[in-house]
């Protein structure tokens, strides 16, 4: 970084703008009602998430964030609310059989699970950064290592990736002229 | 308190949704509704709801004169208006049997067929926009211009002419606007070619129309459909060949039809008639002879008891006035028979199962003219 | 060491944004009257006249007139959703093009690696804003359209990635500034005419510009705002500035997919005879391109809907497939031998 | 040091992500409220990968390539999940988890 | 094969149809610039109805025969006048035309059987007032200067 006097501060701002949208866009994304907001808060984790990435010296993966979950899963999760579902879920839809107790059984699992995992990162002794590292980590690099070290699971994912398309492919168009 | 199973397996009402397309909608050119139930953009039922523009076009000639409903006829289909007041004209001039002098009919001939040309270019030009092409409407309406200067010139009037009356026109034709008919024939050919090249030869205007809103020969029977529907679905019916009127028997033109029935092929009907009114100008500007133009008319009219009929072939197919006279100084009945509301009235069979753009490109291949349709 | 020597590169950035900002906000109030008078003499009329001379002023009182209408939110729309999509659109457009290389030295503070990456990330934000203000709406014919611009959008990004891998390949870099040198000073230097290592690259540019009219929603591909099917689409339900930053979202992508078509094809801010390479070219050549831009919009019906979608997936793709392949090939023929 | 040179703070962030979308996918009625919840909790572990990745692997790739085929996994079970969706509504007119019950039977 | 050969002619359409509108560009516009160029009206325009002048005696050529309004298939004319003292016909007093119904049909001029009205060229007649509910034809005859 260009370090001019109050550049720390300003990257911490940003930083922490990114921890609140991460934050916030988490909270959004479980807690609303209506399915559309909850894709919206996604979307803004992710953008929040990309800018972690960054602060994470991977720029290549912070684009990739936005482009691939903002980009595309969000807008797929968008379109398929379109299709399946076109109205608001009515009041009735939404009265739980315990809305209280449901609530508090969810919450209590998660603070558990938040607690316990908060907890181990914080007491894990972390060690310092290796000395040398074994490459720059760029771009480059990454495609280096998909085609070498990695070309098996990179293999594997581009199959994963092509079931993906025709199970999708195969499922939706089940039925399609049926209305 | 679960909620019952069927209140959320949703109704059919959850399949199918209402799209207004209108009375206010950039495609309608006008104030006309279809009322469109839709799954996803594929039409399932186009229930058109005319009415809006409804203006009692027949009534009003229940209590006004003869000669007070000729501006009337140029009202129902603006952008023909002549043909109409021919019709209307006609049927007058059939129940009194009067003469029309020869050069009052020449007259009528060039000024109608100038005005289809008008209309046809108009319903050209509205019709690329539907298709989302807005250049070709103006260079249509520059043509448009030139003949409307012509008209005005003759008429002093420039689209609701209201020129032709029983037993003549009101007005002679001068030199100028003979030469100026011929000028515009010259003018027009080319122009033809560069609307061919620019938009009929099309790749995008091609795809979209060919294939698009089949109507069959069959279909147009059912409904009445006629004009370049009709022609589109290899009829050849014409009523300026079939049931001759005026003098369009004296000229030498042809009737473009083609046996597709498609959208474009209702497309290159109307293209190829702008081709034959040129001829038919041609010929009649080359052949307009001297003399009157007014006939022998009585001063204050009234009709034979009878019926009466007229028909002529509008820009957008056959218009038919019938006129019932109890013999008094008004009609009893005036009764119009427009194309648009045929030609309209098969959009519902037509359209079913089309998608949403298409059945635009289809309404707007059937060039409807909303007062036309309510009148 | 003056006192205001370490603040540099901070106003330097400043300077950069706050003139990225005013350059799109001109150039998307400017490309409106490009396009109303550009419209105007391909139509043999003169367009807007009437507000300063040549009617140069008119964007001026276009923003007034839409400023001063009210933001009209619909009975039934998501409130927050529908406010929030059009400064959905422009903001991303704001982030593409400040990675674009206008000249050797006018280019993003930080000498972006993967500009390219980074264009098309927030690129692809702008079909999420489209949606999300056509859904908000809470209106039939802005739902159709959202729904539309999907599919459109997810059928055109195909080609136009396979597009960009081939010029990466040819390149081998993503950062934009490596891609305009790599061109040479003179135009058959342009990746435009590098026949020698992809026969096809001009179909590829052609292919490029194409998806670039659909990406951005341009007419004959003007799905999403189809005036005589959807009334304006995803847009129907915006009045005042709420439609106008939607208007000016629109022209600011234009002027980004130019741009990268620009940068990638045409040398960007390369001369293209070896004269005063420099911004000014930069300019000329995405000009033109806007011109063109305007100039098909004003030449050619719309496309319907399966034709956009057949023209994607059974000639683009396929096309734009064999251009990739046969680039690989004709990279690797000297191992041949 | 600031504040975002520390791991703690990303592996507190990652943790946080997962207890949401934990608590998303417990709370969540429909299909596609619990397919954003599990996104969430893919988020957690693409943070938690990177995070080890920056301050302690020395193979700086190796992370990213992980969180790489995260992503590609997270797209192809967005895809395969959407369209079981679909499916689903086209069957039972609702994406409520409850009316699947009838799975059962 | 086919499928080639359709896209090069569809391609050239295209190219076709940008190099015809390319070709428009550059020709001069043809449109009037309204409200500061104006194009003269034809001799025979349909404006609203005004009363004509005797050439020689410098008044009204109406005789108030209320032939035109019972021509008038709107009912927009209302014709009133008076026998003056020592002329064989009348002459007209009042003569109020509506012209918020006229639709410049020209029933009431070829009605007249005395050519006492004519068609102005007037066309500028749009108003956010009511002004043309009552167009009081006598006082705009006064009005007017004679033409010598």
């Amino acid at each position: 970084m260009n370090a001019f006097p109050a550049s720390d501060w300003l990257l911490l701002g940003i930083f922490l703008a990114f921890v609140a949208a991460t934050v916030a866009g988490a909270l959004i994304a479980v807690n609303t009602v209506r399915i559309i907001r909850s894709v919206c808060g996604l979307a803004i984790c992710c953008v929040g998430l990309a800018g972690l990435f960054y602060f994470l010296s991977s720029p290549f993966l912070a684009l990739m964030e936005i482009l691939i979950y903002v980009g595309a899963v969000c807008v797929t999760i968008i379109f398929a609310v379109m299709l399946a579902e076109p109205d608001e879920p009515t009041p009735e839809r939404l009265v739980k059989p315990y809305p209280i107790l449901g609530f508090l059984a969810a919450a209590a699992i998660a603070a558990g699970v938040f607690y316990g995992v908060a907890h181990l990162s914080l007491d894990t002794g972390w060690l310092n950064p290796a000395a040398s590292r074994v490459n720059d980590g760029s771009v480059h690099a990454i495609g280096v290592a998909l085609l070498t070290t990695y070309s098996l699971p990179f293999e594997l994912i581009s199959l994963v990736l092509l079931v993906a398309i025709l199970g999708a492919l195969a499922i939706a168009h089940d039925g399609r002229r049926k209305g | 308190m679960i909620a019952p199973k069927e209140s959320t397996a949703g109704t059919p009402s959850n399949e199918t949704f209402t799209l207004n397309l209108g009375p206010q909608h950039p495609a309608t050119h006008g104030v006309l509704r279809v009322k469109l139930t839709m799954d996803g953009e594929y039409i399932t039922r186009a229930e058109p709801v005319p009415g809006y523009i409804h203006r009692m076009h027949e009534k009003m000639g229940e209590n006004r004169t003869w000669a007070q409903y000729l501006p009337n006829t140029s009202r129902v289909d603006y952008l023909s208006a002549m043909t109409y007041t021919h019709a209307y004209v006609g049927a007058v001039e059939r129940a009194l049997k009067l003469e029309v002098p020869l050069r009052a009919e020449f007259i009528r001939v060039i000024t109608s067929e100038l005005n289809r040309i008008s209309s046809h270019l108009v319903g050209w030009g509205a019709f690329v926009m539907d298709l989302g092409g807005f250049t070709p409407i103006l260079y249509a309406f520059d043509d448009r211009e030139k003949i409307l200067d012509l008209l005005e010139a003759v008429t002093g009037s420039r689209l609701t002419y209201c020129y032709y009356r029983f037993g003549g026109v009101v007005a002679d034709v001068d030199t100028a606007f003979l030469e100026g008919c011929k000028a515009f024939v010259k003018h027009m050919r080319p122009r033809l070619d560069f609307y061919r090249a620019l938009v009929t030869d099309n790749i995008i205007l091609r795809k979209r129309l060919e294939g698009i809103g089949m109507v069959s020969a069959e279909m147009c029977r059912r409904y009445g459909a006629c004009g370049p529907v009709l022609r589109g679905s290899d009829v050849a019916y014409d009523v300026r060949k079939n049931e001759p009127y005026s003098i369009y028997n004296q000229f030498d033109f042809d009737i473009p039809h083609y046996p597709q029935g498609d959208s474009m092929a209702r497309y290159n009907v109307r293209m190829d008639e702008i081709e034959q009114s040129l001829r038919i100008i041609d010929q009649a500007v080359a052949k307009i002879p001297e003399g009157p133009i007014m006939g022998k008319v009585p001063r204050v009219l009234k009709l034979p008891v009878g019926d009466f009929c007229y028909a002529t072939e509008a820009a957008r197919g056959r218009l038919l006035v019938r006129v019932s006279s109890d013999g008094k100084d008004t009609p009893y009945r005036v009764r119009l028979r427009t194309p648009c509301f045929c030609n309209l009235s098969l959009f519902e069979e037509a359209s079913k199962g089309m998608l949403l753009p298409d059945a635009i490109a289809f309404m707007g291949s059937l060039d409807l003219v909303i007062p036309d349709i309510d009148r | 060491m003056s006192f205001f020597e370490p603040y540099l590169p901070a106003v330097r950035l400043l300077i950069f944004l706050v003139g990225t900002v005013a350059f799109v906000g001109l150039n998307a109030a400017y490309l409106v009257w490009v396009e109303r008078k550009g419209a105007g003499r391909f139509q043999r009329r003169p367009g807007p006249m009437e507000v300063g001379p040549q009617g140069l002023l008119q964007p001026l009182a276009d923003g007034l007139k839409l400023m001063s209408k009210q933001l009209i939110v619909p009975p039934g729309a998501d409130a927050t959703l529908f406010r929030l999509a059009p400064a959905m659109v422009i903001a991303p457009a704001l982030m593409c093009l400040a990675t674009i290389p206008y000249s050797e030295s006018l280019l993003a503070p930080r000498n972006l690696n993967i500009g390219l990456i980074m264009v098309f990330a927030f690129g692809s934000i702008n079909v999420m804003a489209i949606m999300l203000g056509g859904w908000a709406s809470r209106n039939k014919y802005a739902i159709i359209s959202a729904a539309r611009v999907v599919s459109q959008n997810v059928a055109y990004e195909i080609p136009m990635l396979l597009v960009v891998i081939t010029i990466l390949m040819v390149t081998g870099t993503m950062n934009l500034n490596d891609i305009v040198k790599q061109q040479g000073p003179y135009f058959w230097d342009w990746n435009l005419f590098r026949v020698w290592e992809n026969p096809l690259m001009p179909v590829t540019f052609v292919i490029f510009f194409i998806c670039m009219l659909a990406e951005t929603n341009r007419a004959p591909f003007d799905m999403a705002e189809a005036e005589s099917e959807l009334v304006a689409g995803a847009f129907t339900e915006y009045a005042g500035m709420g439609f106008g930053v939607f208007f000016m979202g629109e022209y600011a992508n234009i002027l980004v997919g130019c741009s990268l078509a620009t940068v990638l094809f045409l040398g960007g801010w390369q001369s293209p005879i070896g004269l005063f390479p420099g911004v000014w070219w930069f300019f000329l050549k995405l000009y033109a391109l806007v011109f063109t831009v305007v100039w098909i919009r004003w030449t050619f019906p719309r496309t319907q809907f399966y034709g956009l979608l057949n023209l994607s997936w059974k000639i683009l793709i396929p096309i734009s497939l064999v251009t990739l392949l046969l680039t690989a090939v004709v990279m690797k023929l000297p191992l041949l031998f | 040091m600031l504040l975002y040179d520390h791991p703690q703070v990303y592996l507190v962030l990652a943790a946080f992500l997962l207890a949401v979308g934990i608590y998303g996918l417990l709370r969540r009625r429909t299909l596609i409220g619990m397919l954003i919840s599990g996104e969430l909790i893919f988020a957690a572990a693409s943070l938690n990968i990177m995070t080890i990745q920056r301050f302690i692997s020395p193979d700086p790739v190796a992370g990213q390539i992980f969180v790489l085929f995260i992503m590609g996994l997270a797209a192809a079970e967005v895809a395969i999940a959407l369209s079981i969706i679909i499916a689903i509504y086209r069957n039972y007119r609702s994406i409520q988890a409850k009316e699947l019950s009838e799975l059962k039977g | 094969m086919k499928a080639v050969r359709e896209v090069l002619s569809g391609t050239k359409s295209l190219l076709v149809g940008m190099r015809l509108t390319l070709r428009e560009f550059f020709k001069p516009t043809i449109t009037v610039q309204y409200p500061h160029q104006t194009l003269p009206m034809p001799e025979r325009f349909r404006g609203h109805i005004e009363l004509r002048r005797d050439p020689e005696t410098g008044k009204a050529l109406c005789t108030a025969c209320k032939l035109c309004e019972r021509a008038c298939p709107s009912d927009c004319i209302l014709v009133d006048g008076v026998k003056l003292e020592g002329e064989k016909k009348k002459s007209v007093t009042d003569y109020h035309l509506n012209f918020t119904q006229c639709s410049l049909c020209g029933a009431c001029i070829e009605a007249c059987p005395s050519d006492a009205i004519q068609f102005t060229k007037r066309y500028n007649l749009a108003s956010q007032t009511n002004d043309y509910r009552n167009m009081d034809l006598v006082q705009r005859f006064k009005d007017q200067p004679e033409k010598k």
